[in-house]
């Protein structure tokens, strides 16, 4: 059992404050851990909530959503739909039993390297302790 | 209190206006308890109409649920008038349609029939099991009255009607043009005890009660097509380009499904419980659907088709809403 | 071979006998019921009336997968070779349904997957002792202990099964159960009789299906179809439900790196069913979608093969959530001039 | 047409930046095994001269239709590799970047893991390729003619700026005269130069300006269209009086039955004026209006034995009969400067505005003290016999300012150097007047404001910390009870006069123009810039523009500052004579859009409205995008529950392989 | 066919060009089947369709361009409509699909010989007329002759055009190539199918008319088709009911009780006359 398990996760982030923060976080040179890959949209309000029910399905064992702290939304009011839908979808899947750490959302503005890097180490690390994810992934499914 | 001839004498003089394509009331069904929508387009027609504890059915499905036959070149659409008749829940339906201008306010009459509650067919057959005969029904004084060939039978209220009645707080039609008597008094108050109790279980436990429901899914569509919230020409759900859902039935494609619903119909979903009704299989819908509820209700106090000047609630936002879940 | 008799506290053993594996019998799960394998040590509930989703969903499940392949190639797989089920519980109307799907599926070309199923599968039914409201299995040439398509009929005695071997593969069986069965007495199947004779009398609803195969056709344009389906929602709660409704969709899907092609259940009640590319929609509502569902039971399905493809199970009716009632329509096709 | 899609992969090195820690070999060499992959290459620099170079003879030659480059972040330079690719002749949106600099090689260590981490990237980045859809930039013409809402000192400076430049100005304003609250101050802090004299010269030339139009009276009714294409709808209210055959004589009000019954809203009140009025002496245009509310003609249908106006008016310019006109035209560019209000000192009942005539508002003293007001400059205090000339005079700051009992938590910016500015009129007129201010605290952050506010402490104004718990009357005096925080006691302080520093509002009107243009407000009810800081005088619709008190409080000079900003924004737009279009914009499938009006509401720049089609035979509602306005943030996508709004680039169909490959590879 | 019938062969495109451009270009695909002893069993006859997919994507039923007549090979001439048909419009020469068939019943071409041929086409409805033509053409001499009207939209929307010019060229067939609006430079006839059809006043003699096209087409070539007093039992068309196993089992394309994977996909006016459902 030395193998350590290594979760896959996929984070939907917004151009203008996370997609920026987290390149902020590549010239700072900080490190972090690799199982999070980036889906970039223009604003968080993009992010339609069934993305992480989908995400979940294909594979992912957790997913980040992630974009402008709110009243910096690029499209000034992206976010604050995204936080409603996020609110609900978020209640719902830990409703029929999805551990909650197996989805997050944060604010990290375009000057938020450091912060990236921490929120990247929460959801990385939540998603090992509560392990792979088994519920409803479509690969779990015996055809 | 529920005056039929009052009922009917409003729906033959409705019917009978030019301006009227159709009026959708209830009628007695085929057998024992069941209770029909009935469409009726001549005044004779009325005389089948009921209004009693049996009509559970939420005919503001209908209104959506129209499936438009291409006009012929040169031919004017229909644009008469539909005439509807509803309950509290039925008109939250109504409300909360206008609010997502789903339909228009001057293209529908409301009768409006204040109800004390509808019963629950389950409990109901489980009490008066194997019954053909088509039975009647009346409120009486906190008991449902059943019209039995053997006789008359009370039963209390709390027995057999159906739970989203015993917690209804909308008894009332929140709209409508005419009401047909007067108003009933509505219960205190819903504090969701059916959700609190599957929210104090387990992750665990919480999953297994949804996967034993989600995977015994059928797909049918039955619950989205009695939904008066779900009249998407095409939902997305079955749709194959993009795939959101894959037609195979399993518990990952369930699962989604049934989120995904569940999701599209927060801060909309007025709580008629037709989902839970129809479904063959008996998945406990509302639990789902109250969770949402719940959560709209307390975090962002928003009560759907209770205000048909209000903005849906998922296409509005307040900046102060809360977020204590956001890193 | 002579008929036998199990205790009922032998059930036990009759299916460790045989192979607890092999078997399938009517279970809950979440709200509803269904054929399912035996799970671990719960044995058999047999007093549940007729399950909600038919037998059907054992030969012909909901979802099939047709052959699997990995993404990019062309090799395909097609699944291996049925299980060998012992189907235990079965109630008349579902087997006598599958003597009727049997036909389409063995039509030229014959379908390898429910076949390949079906030769597999003996069927214990079990007659019935408390039809339900909507039952009309009688009318349609059936009954409480119609022994159509049955291998075996139990009969429940109260303390014992009477089991009635009908064919090769039933008598195999109860040969293989051993002493766990034994033989019954001629007063046993008296009380059997008497059992069937009761339920019949039990049975309501009816309909005198002659004559509705050649009259359906006539009635292309009547209001009754319009007055009927009008409160239709169009969802597949009585087709999907019913043991003799047998349309399908096939589908490709992918996870990962493999793929499948799979068929899966669809019903004729949905609109996208007929929709054509072009926006077109040969059934464009609920009208002619009704119209057809009866019409394929009770008329083209006897041109095709015979037979009505409705076994009176009820569970339409039952399952219709806003009282689309199959018997009040074929009622009112009898009285239509 | 949907030939099979012929991808191209390039992975850069970035020297070593991306090299060091990614196998960028391996890379190239998954990437060419994956789907529709015709050909996967690295080289040192992707953005370098022959880097592209590279990218465009493989289009020539291998006839790629799609584009992935895996290197830095799309941020840096998805637009080099865009106009490398239109440079092939290849539609620039069959572009996508794999990041795997800042999001991979320079965030993690292990080289194996990084490895794997940007096959992954560009996997998904070629599964979203495959699916790109070719968008047009476009460019749309601006009319070079601008409108101005709201004639305050905002508006007429904005649109002396831009008329000066040479561009066509509407000014619409919605009062009889422009000026707008600058016209009702005496002076102005902190240099006390008159009002009047200052604002008057810009008053005549805006209306005398041959490049403006001036519209009083008016009243904007619709706005549609979009930056550079704006149609403008106004109401022009009927004046009953033709302007052009005015002379502004004034006879007629002379004559009017309701000669000096009629309070002057001008002087707030405490002057009074006829049905037919001019709002005050230096209005422009001086042209009269008749108060239909008032006029008894207008309201009872008769005026004694016949309007004795049309008798007086000479030039016989007032006419019965005149009705609201509605004009239209075109512009490129919309000035807000519509003002504010004042906070409604009877909501704080506690002061007893309502109930006494000696607490007055600011502006109201503004006017007492106003050599042109009711009192010819006297500061007087009730009428005739009654009449006083006040002793005690007591300010009282922040009245519906910094209050969160009345949902005013802001500072109003102008209450503390005004009551300072009248602090100082008072002493000046009154020297014998004893004049205190209660404050919470003062802000005096301006140029010279701290220097004006020491001298009118030095004049001897009394300055006491503490906010008045309670104002009532005992015999003729006003008594104060307030808490002198700073002393630490409480006091009751009998007074002559109490004025109240009243905080500026959001008109209660606002919602005209938000309905009208979609503007948002910010959480104080003013109009909400597009970024406090970077984009101060812009708002979320492209082309419109806020300037003075419309945005939020603020003074003269701000005021002023924010005009010339705002007019300077419109003049970039109208010289330029063209405005680019977003590309990666939304859009609706009408086919199978249920109306629901989601994506309507959604939208933060009101791109979308809901129309009637024709849905063979049958009448229904369908959203449809306004590609002008758009600016492709996707908000209205994600809410759309029948996935019929999508935006390009960013549709579920090329966002769900993306998600389907970030899954699938562990 | 094979024992199973649900599983497919496996095809390599020879070939594919598109007949017509746009939002819903028809691009045709000529294929071989990679089995060789397949290849050798696979035997068709005009009028007879197959699923043709795409692993990964899905099939879709599409009829048999060709005349077996034109030798080893299959040809399918597609319509962008959907998922399967754009999944298969992506693909190129050298990519694989499968495709499983022949399904339904053919045109009674043995029947008909000795008599004169008449196909009426609209649009992509030319597809399943095409073998016919081919077969024709192949076996003249045994036929009284050959007339084709084929119209579509624009010039744009017309397949097959290469092949009509070169059959314009002959004058032992009549070929009549029609499209609904005026266009510039546009050589032939201009004017919808049915009027067309009115214009070539073909005799009804011992003639069989085949039509195939839009619906709407369809039902105004039949009302011609009377007036120029063709029997019923001389028109003969093909339904395109939704399909998805081809064999019979998957129910939904039946018109009335007539399953036209089966029963068809080619019948005659006689007998679809008393189908209420055939036109709907
Ligand atoms: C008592 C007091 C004293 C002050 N003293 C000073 C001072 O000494 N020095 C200083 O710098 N500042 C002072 N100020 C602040 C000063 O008044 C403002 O900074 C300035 O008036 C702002 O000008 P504006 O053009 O933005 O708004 P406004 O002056 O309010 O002008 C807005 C104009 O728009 C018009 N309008 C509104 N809505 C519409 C519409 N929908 N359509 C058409 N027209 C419309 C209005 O009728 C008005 O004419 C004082 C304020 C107060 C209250
Ligand atoms: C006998 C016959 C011959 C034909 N010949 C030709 C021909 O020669 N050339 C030609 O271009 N076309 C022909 N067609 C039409 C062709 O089959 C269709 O255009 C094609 O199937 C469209 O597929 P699609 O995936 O592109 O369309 P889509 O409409 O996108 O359908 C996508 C897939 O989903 C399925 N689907 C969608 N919704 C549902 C639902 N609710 N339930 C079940 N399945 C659903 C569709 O069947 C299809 O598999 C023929 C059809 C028939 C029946
Ligand atoms: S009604 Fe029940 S079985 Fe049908 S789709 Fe809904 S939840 Fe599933
Ligand atoms: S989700 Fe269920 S309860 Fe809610 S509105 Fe729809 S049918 Fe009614
Ligand atoms: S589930 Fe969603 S997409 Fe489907 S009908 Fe309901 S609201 Fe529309
Ligand atoms: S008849 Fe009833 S069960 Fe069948 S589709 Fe219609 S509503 Fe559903
Ligand atoms: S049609 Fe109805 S009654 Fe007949 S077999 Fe099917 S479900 Fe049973
Ligand atoms: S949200 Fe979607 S369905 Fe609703 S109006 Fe907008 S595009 Fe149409």
């Amino acid at each position: 059992m030395s193998e350590q398990f290594e979760p896959n996760l996929v984070a939907f982030v917004c151009n203008w404050c996370t997609y920026a923060g987290a390149d902020l976080a590549g010239t700072s040179r900080i490190q972090y851990p690799p199982n999070l890959s980036v889906i970039r949209v223009m604003c968080t309000g993009r992010i339609n909530p069934l993305f992480v029910l989908n995400a979940l399905q294909q594979g992912a064992d957790g997913v980040l959503v992630s974009g402008c702290h709110p009243g910096d939304c690029h499209y000034m009011e992206g976010n604050y739909y995204a936080r409603r839908r996020f609110t609900l979808m978020k209640d719902l899947l830990e409703y029929v039993g999805v551990d909650p750490k197996r989805f997050h959302m944060s604010w990290v503005s375009a000057s938020e390297g450091a912060k990236w890097k921490e929120v990247v180490e929460t959801t990385v690390n939540e998603a090992k302790e509560v392990g792979p994810f088994e519920q409803f992934q479509r690969n779990k499914i015996n055809w | 209190m529920a005056d039929l001839e009052k009922l009917r004498a409003v729906a033959k003089e409705t019917v009978s206006r030019d301006d009227v394509k159709y009026l959708i009331g209830w009628r007695q069904g085929t057998y024992g308890f069941r209770v029909s929508p009935h469409f009726i387009t001549e005044p004779e027609e009325a005389d089948k109409l009921i209004f009693s504890p049996l009509c559970s059915n939420n005919l503001a499905t209908y209104l959506t649920l129209v499936e438009k036959l291409p006009v012929p070149r040169g031919q004017e659409p229909d644009t008469r008038k539909i005439a509807l008749m509803v309950k509290g829940c039925d008109s939250r339906a109504v409300v909360q349609q206008l609010v997502e201008q789903g339909i228009k306010r001057e293209s529908v009459i409301i009768i409006g029939c204040p109800c004390q509650g509808v019963v629950d067919l389950a409990k109901v057959e489980e009490k008066f099991p194997a019954v053909l005969e088509q039975v009647e029904a009346r409120w009486d004084d906190g008991k449902i009255v059943f019209k039995l060939s053997e006789g008359e039978k009370a039963v209390p209220r709390e027995e057999v009607l159906a739970d989203k009645c015993l917690r209804c707080r909308y008894p009332n039609p929140v709209t409508a043009d005419t009401l047909l008597w007067e108003k009933v008094e509505a219960e205190s108050n819903d504090e969701y005890a059916d959700v609190g109790e599957l929210e104090g279980k387990a992750p665990e436990e919480r999953w297994s009660f949804w996967e034993a429901y989600f995977s015994s899914c059928i797909r049918c569509y039955s619950c989205r097509n009695v939904c008066p919230m779900c009249y998407c020409e095409d939902c997305i759900l079955d749709r194959l380009n993009p795939t959101w859902v894959n037609r195979s039935n399993n518990i990952s494609e369930n699962t989604a499904f049934h989120l995904a619903r569940a999701f599209h119909l927060a801060g909309r979903c007025i709580e008629c419980g037709e989902c839970e009704r129809v479904c063959p299989v008996n998945i406990p819908l509302m639990k789902l659907n109250r969770k949402l509820t719940k959560e709209v209700r307390e975090k962002f106090e928003y009560e759907p088709g209770t205000d048909p000047d209000s903005k849906p609630l998922q296409a509005s936002y307040r900046p102060n809403d809360q977020e204590n879940f956001i890193l | 071979m002579d008929n036998m008799k199990l205790a009922k506290e032998k059930v036990g053993d009759f299916l460790a006998k045989l192979g607890k594996e092999r078997f399938r019998v009517p279970q809950e799960t979440g709200g509803s019921s269904r054929f399912a394998p035996l799970n671990g040590e719960s044995s058999v509930d047999f007093t549940l009336s007729n399950t909600t989703v038919p037998l059907k969903s054992l030969f012909y499940p909901q979802t099939e997968t047709l052959y699997r392949y990995e993404v990019g190639e062309t090799a395909m797989k097609a699944p291996g070779e049925a299980d060998e089920m012992i189907i235990m519980g079965v109630r008349p109307c579902d087997a006598k349904a599958l003597t009727i799907v049997d036909r389409l599926f063995s039509w030229d070309p014959k379908d390898p997957y429910y076949l390949g199923r079906r030769e597999k599968a003996t069927i214990i039914g079990l007659a019935c002792q408390e039809p339900r409201v909507n039952c009309f299995c009688t009318s349609l040439g059936g009954g409480p202990a119609s022994t159509e398509g049955l291998d075996i009929l139990m009969t429940d005695l109260g303390e014992s099964f009477l089991f009635q071997p009908l064919t090769e593969k039933g008598e195999k069986i109860c040969q293989e159960a051993g002493d766990v069965l034994v033989k019954s007495e001629d007063s046993d199947v008296q009380a059997a009789e008497k059992v069937h004779k009761d339920a019949a009398s039990k049975i309501v609803r009816k309909i005198d299906s002659e004559g509705i195969p050649e009259k359906l056709p006539q009635l292309w344009d009547s209001q009754i179809w319009k007055k009927t389906s009008e409160p239709c929602l169009g969802c597949g709660a009585c087709t999907f439900l019913c043991p003799t409704c047998h349309c399908f969709d096939i589908q490709d899907e992918i996870e990962g790196l493999e793929g499948r092609r799979y068929r899966v259940w669809d019903s004729c009640m949905f609109k996208e069913y007929t929709l054509h590319t072009s926006g077109h929609n040969p059934r464009p509502t609920r009208r002619e979608r009704t119209r057809n569902r009866i019409n394929h039971k009770y008329s083209y399905f006897v041109d095709k093969f015979g037979v009505i493809a409705c076994v009176g199970c009820g569970r339409c009716i039952n399952l219709c959530p806003v009282n689309v009632d199959i018997l009040n329509i074929l009622s009112q096709v009898k009285e239509a001039l | 047409m949907n030939n099979k899609p012929k991808i191209g992969v390039y992975v850069c090195h970035c020297g070593m930046n991306i090299a060091k820690t990614v196998d960028v070999e391996a890379v190239s060499e998954f990437a060419s095994r994956l789907p529709y992959v015709k050909v996967a290459r690295n080289y040192s620099y992707m953005c370098s001269d022959p880097g592209q170079q590279l990218i465009k003879e493989d289009i020539k030659n291998e006839g790629l239709t799609r584009v992935v480059v895996a290197s830095c972040s799309p941020r840096m330079h998805e637009n080099t590799f865009r106009k490398t690719l239109a440079a092939a002749g290849l539609n620039p949106y069959y572009l996508e970047m794999a990041n795997i600099r800042e999001h991979c090689s320079w965030v993690h260590e292990n080289r194996e893991e990084a490895t794997a981490k940007a096959k992954k990237l560009v996997y998904a980045a070629v599964a979203k390729v495959r699916l790109l859809e070719p968008l047009e930039e476009k460019e749309v013409e601006v009319e070079p003619s601008a409108l101005i809402v709201g004639g305050g000192i905002a508006g007429i400076q904005a649109a002396l700026d831009i008329a000066a430049a040479g561009f066509k100005v509407y000014m619409v304003e919605k009062t009889p005269s422009v000026g707008g609250k600058m016209s009702q101050l005496d002076k102005t802090f902190p240099t006390l130069d008159c009002s009047a004299c200052i604002l008057t010269p810009k008053m005549v030339d805006v209306a005398s300006h041959p490049n403006i139009e001036l519209m009083t009276y008016s009243q904007v009714e619709d706005i549609t269209g979009y930056v550079g294409n704006f149609n403008v709808k106004v109401r022009k209210k009927a004046r009953y009086v033709d302007i052009n055959k005015c002379t502004g004589c004034g006879a007629c009000a002379q004559e009017c039955r309701l000669a000096g019954t009629i309070p002057s809203e001008f002087n707030m009140g405490l002057g009074k004026r006829a049905a037919i009025y001019l709002p005050f002496p230096q209005a422009v245009p001086a042209k009269y209006t008749i108060d239909k509310e008032r006029c008894l003609f207008l309201t009872r249908g008769k005026c004694g034995k016949g309007p004795k106006c049309i008798e007086a008016c000479a030039a016989g310019a007032i006419n019965f009969e005149q009705q609201d006109e509605i004009v239209e035209f075109k512009v490129g560019t919309i000035i807000i400067a519509t003002g504010y209000e004042l906070f409604d000192p009877a909501k704080k009942p506690e002061y007893g505005y309502a109930d006494y005539d000696n607490v007055i508002t600011g502006l109201e003293l503004e006017r007492l003290v106003a050599a042109s007001g009711p009192t010819g400059g006297e500061i007087v205090i009730g009428k005739g016999e009654k009449a006083i000339v006040p002793k005690e005079v007591a300010f009282i700051s922040c009245v519906g300012s910094r209050d969160e009992s009345v949902g005013k938590p802001y500072c109003s910016r102008v209450c503390c150097m005004y009551s300072a500015k009248l602090a100082h009129l008072v002493t000046e007129k009154l020297p014998d007047a004893n004049v205190r201010i209660y404050y919470m605290d003062v802000r005096a952050f301006g140029k010279g404001y701290e220097e004006f506010y020491d001298r009118v402490r030095r004049e001897g104004v009394r300055y006491i910390r503490g906010n008045p718990s309670e104002i009532f009357k005992r015999g003729d005096k006003l008594v104060i009870k307030a808490e002198d925080t700073l002393a630490g006691r409480t006091l009751e302080d009998e007074v002559d006069l109490v004025v109240l520093a009243t905080g500026l509002e959001p008109r209660q009107d606002a919602r005209e123009i938000i309905d009208i243009l979609k503007l948002s407000q910010s959480a104080d009810g003013f109009y909400l810039e597009a970024h406090p800081k970077l984009a101060p005088v812009d708002t979320a619709t492209d082309g419109v523009y806020l300037a003075g008190c419309a945005q939020g409080p603020k003074d003269i000079p701000d005021t002023v500052a924010q005009a010339k900003g705002a007019a300077s924004s419109a003049l970039i737009l109208l010289s330029s004579g063209k405005v680019k279009v977003q590309a990666q914009i939304s859009n609706i499938n009408e086919a199978t859009c249920r109306g629901c009006g989601y994506c309507v509401e959604i939208c933060p720049f009101g791109a979308i409205d809901l129309v009637e089609v024709n849905r063979m035979g049958n009448i229904v509602q369908v959203a449809r995008v306004n590609e002008a306005l758009c600016k492709g943030c996707g908000a209205c996508a994600a809410g759309c529950f029948s996935g019929s709004a999508q935006q390009k680039s960013f549709k579920d169909q090329q966002i769900l392989p993306q998600i389907a490959v970030l899954g699938a590879m562990k | 066919m094979k024992e199973n019938p649900y599983q497919p062969y496996v095809a390599t495109i020879e070939d594919t060009w598109y007949e017509t451009v746009g939002d819903r270009a028809v691009k045709t695909f000529k294929v071989t089947l990679d089995d060789p002893e397949a290849r050798k069993n696979w035997s068709h006859r005009p009028g007879q369709c197959a699923m043709v997919g795409r692993l990964g994507i899905g099939e879709s039923m599409f009829c048999i361009s060709c005349s077996p007549t034109e030798g080893d090979f299959l040809r399918f001439s597609v319509m962008r409509a959907g998922k399967n048909t754009q999944g298969l419009h992506e693909q190129e020469v050298g990519d694989k699909i499968t495709v499983r068939g022949p399904y339904g019943n053919s045109f009674p071409l043995e029947d008909w010989k000795g008599k004169h041929i008449l196909t009426i086409g609209g649009g992509i409805g030319q597809a399943p007329l095409r073998p016919i033509v081919e077969y024709v053409k192949a076996n003249l001499d045994q036929y009284a002759g050959l007339t084709m009207i084929y119209g579509a939209r624009t010039s744009g929307d017309l397949c097959f055009r290469n092949e009509f010019e070169e059959m314009m060229k002959r004058d032992d067939i009549s070929c009549h190539l029609t499209i609904d609006i005026e266009e510039e430079g546009w050589p032939y006839k201009v004017g919808f199918v049915p009027s067309v059809l009115m214009e070539v006043n073909p005799s009804p003699e011992n003639t069989i008319a085949i039509t195939c096209g839009p619906p709407i087409m369809i039902r105004f070539v039949l009302e011609n088709l009377k007036k120029l007093n063709f029997a019923d039992e001389q028109i003969y068309t093909t339904l395109e009911n939704r399909m998805k196993c081809g064999f019979g089992k998957c129910g939904r394309c039946n018109a009335g009780n007539l399953y036209v994977c089966k029963d068809g996909p080619v019948f005659s006016y006689s007998t679809l006359k008393n189908v209420p459902e055939a036109f709907a």
